[in-house]
């Protein structure tokens, strides 16, 4: 399955990209969405194991499943405020 | 009111759209742009969001508070984009019957927002470099 | 600022007073007249001071949050006077670097000014009585 | 000694003065100012225990010694805030 993946702050940058589409395997987990990165972006090695996955606008954990079309989304912390 | 602005903030308006004649207690938080940390010389942020995130969190942590206390009104104003020294990034005002409630909650809400609601700074050090900024993580 | 003041209280004057670049948090609080306390019904207050006892104190206060947390700027105005319902009769704004020190600033001044600050209030209750607020006192 | 006392709140309603001169024994403390309130407003009663005296600008306790020609003031708990 393909799925489309916003990055924010320092992913983004270090992705060089604001929005990736990424091959996962059928019935994919939020943990397949960090095991793409890691292969695709190696420079984002050292944020991949803190990295946040929100699906739609809630926080997401590794085993959550994918569906085609979600709005899917990773970002290190945040520090707003 | 819960708003993402690239705008100066507004507190004056925020502070008065939470007054009420049930309120004994308005507390108003205002971050700012603090030039030091440690011996770091800071000459600007910029902010980021995750915008349809952060307006939801934003609006589950005004619910949280008021599940918690007897808030009135309440209103938080992000701002994001370019911020100079002493800039506001974030206004957040609480208003309840007395004033302890008012103090608990809104540093409950800039708590929480400090934690889960996606946006994010980037440092502008005085030396010229840029960093952003993800608690927990060495890179 | 340390001020008491028969006039309407500027909150934005104050808190514009303490802001700075070497502050990150700006906490503002507002006591507002409540219409409601328990089943009773205020429709007005008046409060009155022992001004110069009053000024003294408050900067005592101001003192005291300085020598417990790191305070750039404080500044509190006290209303005198009739006042209606919704009327703001205390603003207190207190800048520091971290945003856990101006909540913990603020709350500790206001809760000071409420024991040791000669400045008392009488209630115009809604059925026409009127009544000096004296906290422990039953009479 | 003669001794001026500044009364407010409900301590200056329920005497109908803001000051009142009071006469006190020599060497007075600040105990022998409640005494004499007492004496002359027995519509005082009630508030007298509770009576926070000040001199200049801080707070006395029973044991403070009074000279002519101190600010001092009587009053009920303060209510402001």
């Amino acid at each position: 399955m393909r799925i489309a993946v916003q990055l924010f702050a320092k992913a983004r940058d270090l992705a060089g990209a604001s929005r990736v589409e990424l091959n996962l395997p059928d019935a994919a987990r939020v943990a397949d969405v960090r095991v793409a990165l890691r292969q695709r972006f190696p420079q984002m090695e050292p944020l991949i194991s803190s990295l946040l996955v929100s699906v739609g606008t809630e926080y997401a954990n590794d085993q959550t499943p994918l569906r085609v079309g979600a709005d899917v989304a990773c970002f290190p912390p945040v520090s707003g405020g | 009111m819960i708003l993402l602005t690239h705008d100066i903030i507004d507190y004056n308006a925020l502070t008065e759209s939470v007054r009420s004649n049930a309120a004994g207690a308005v507390v108003l938080f205002l971050g700012t742009v603090r030039e030091l940390t440690g011996d770091r010389r800071t000459v600007a942020l910029d902010y980021d969001a995750y915008s349809q995130m952060a307006e939801a969190k934003l609006a589950e942590l005004e619910a949280e508070a008021r599940a918690k206390w007897p808030v009135i009104q309440v209103g938080i104003v992000h701002r994001l984009g370019h911020l100079e020294l002493g800039d506001i990034s974030v206004a957040l005002a609480v208003s309840t019957p007395h004033r302890q409630q008012a103090f608990e909650a809104g540093q409950y809400l800039i708590d929480r927002l400090k934690v889960v609601v996606p946006i994010w700074k980037k440092e502008n050090w005085s030396d010229g470099t840029t960093e952003w900024v993800h608690p927990g993580v060495t890179t």
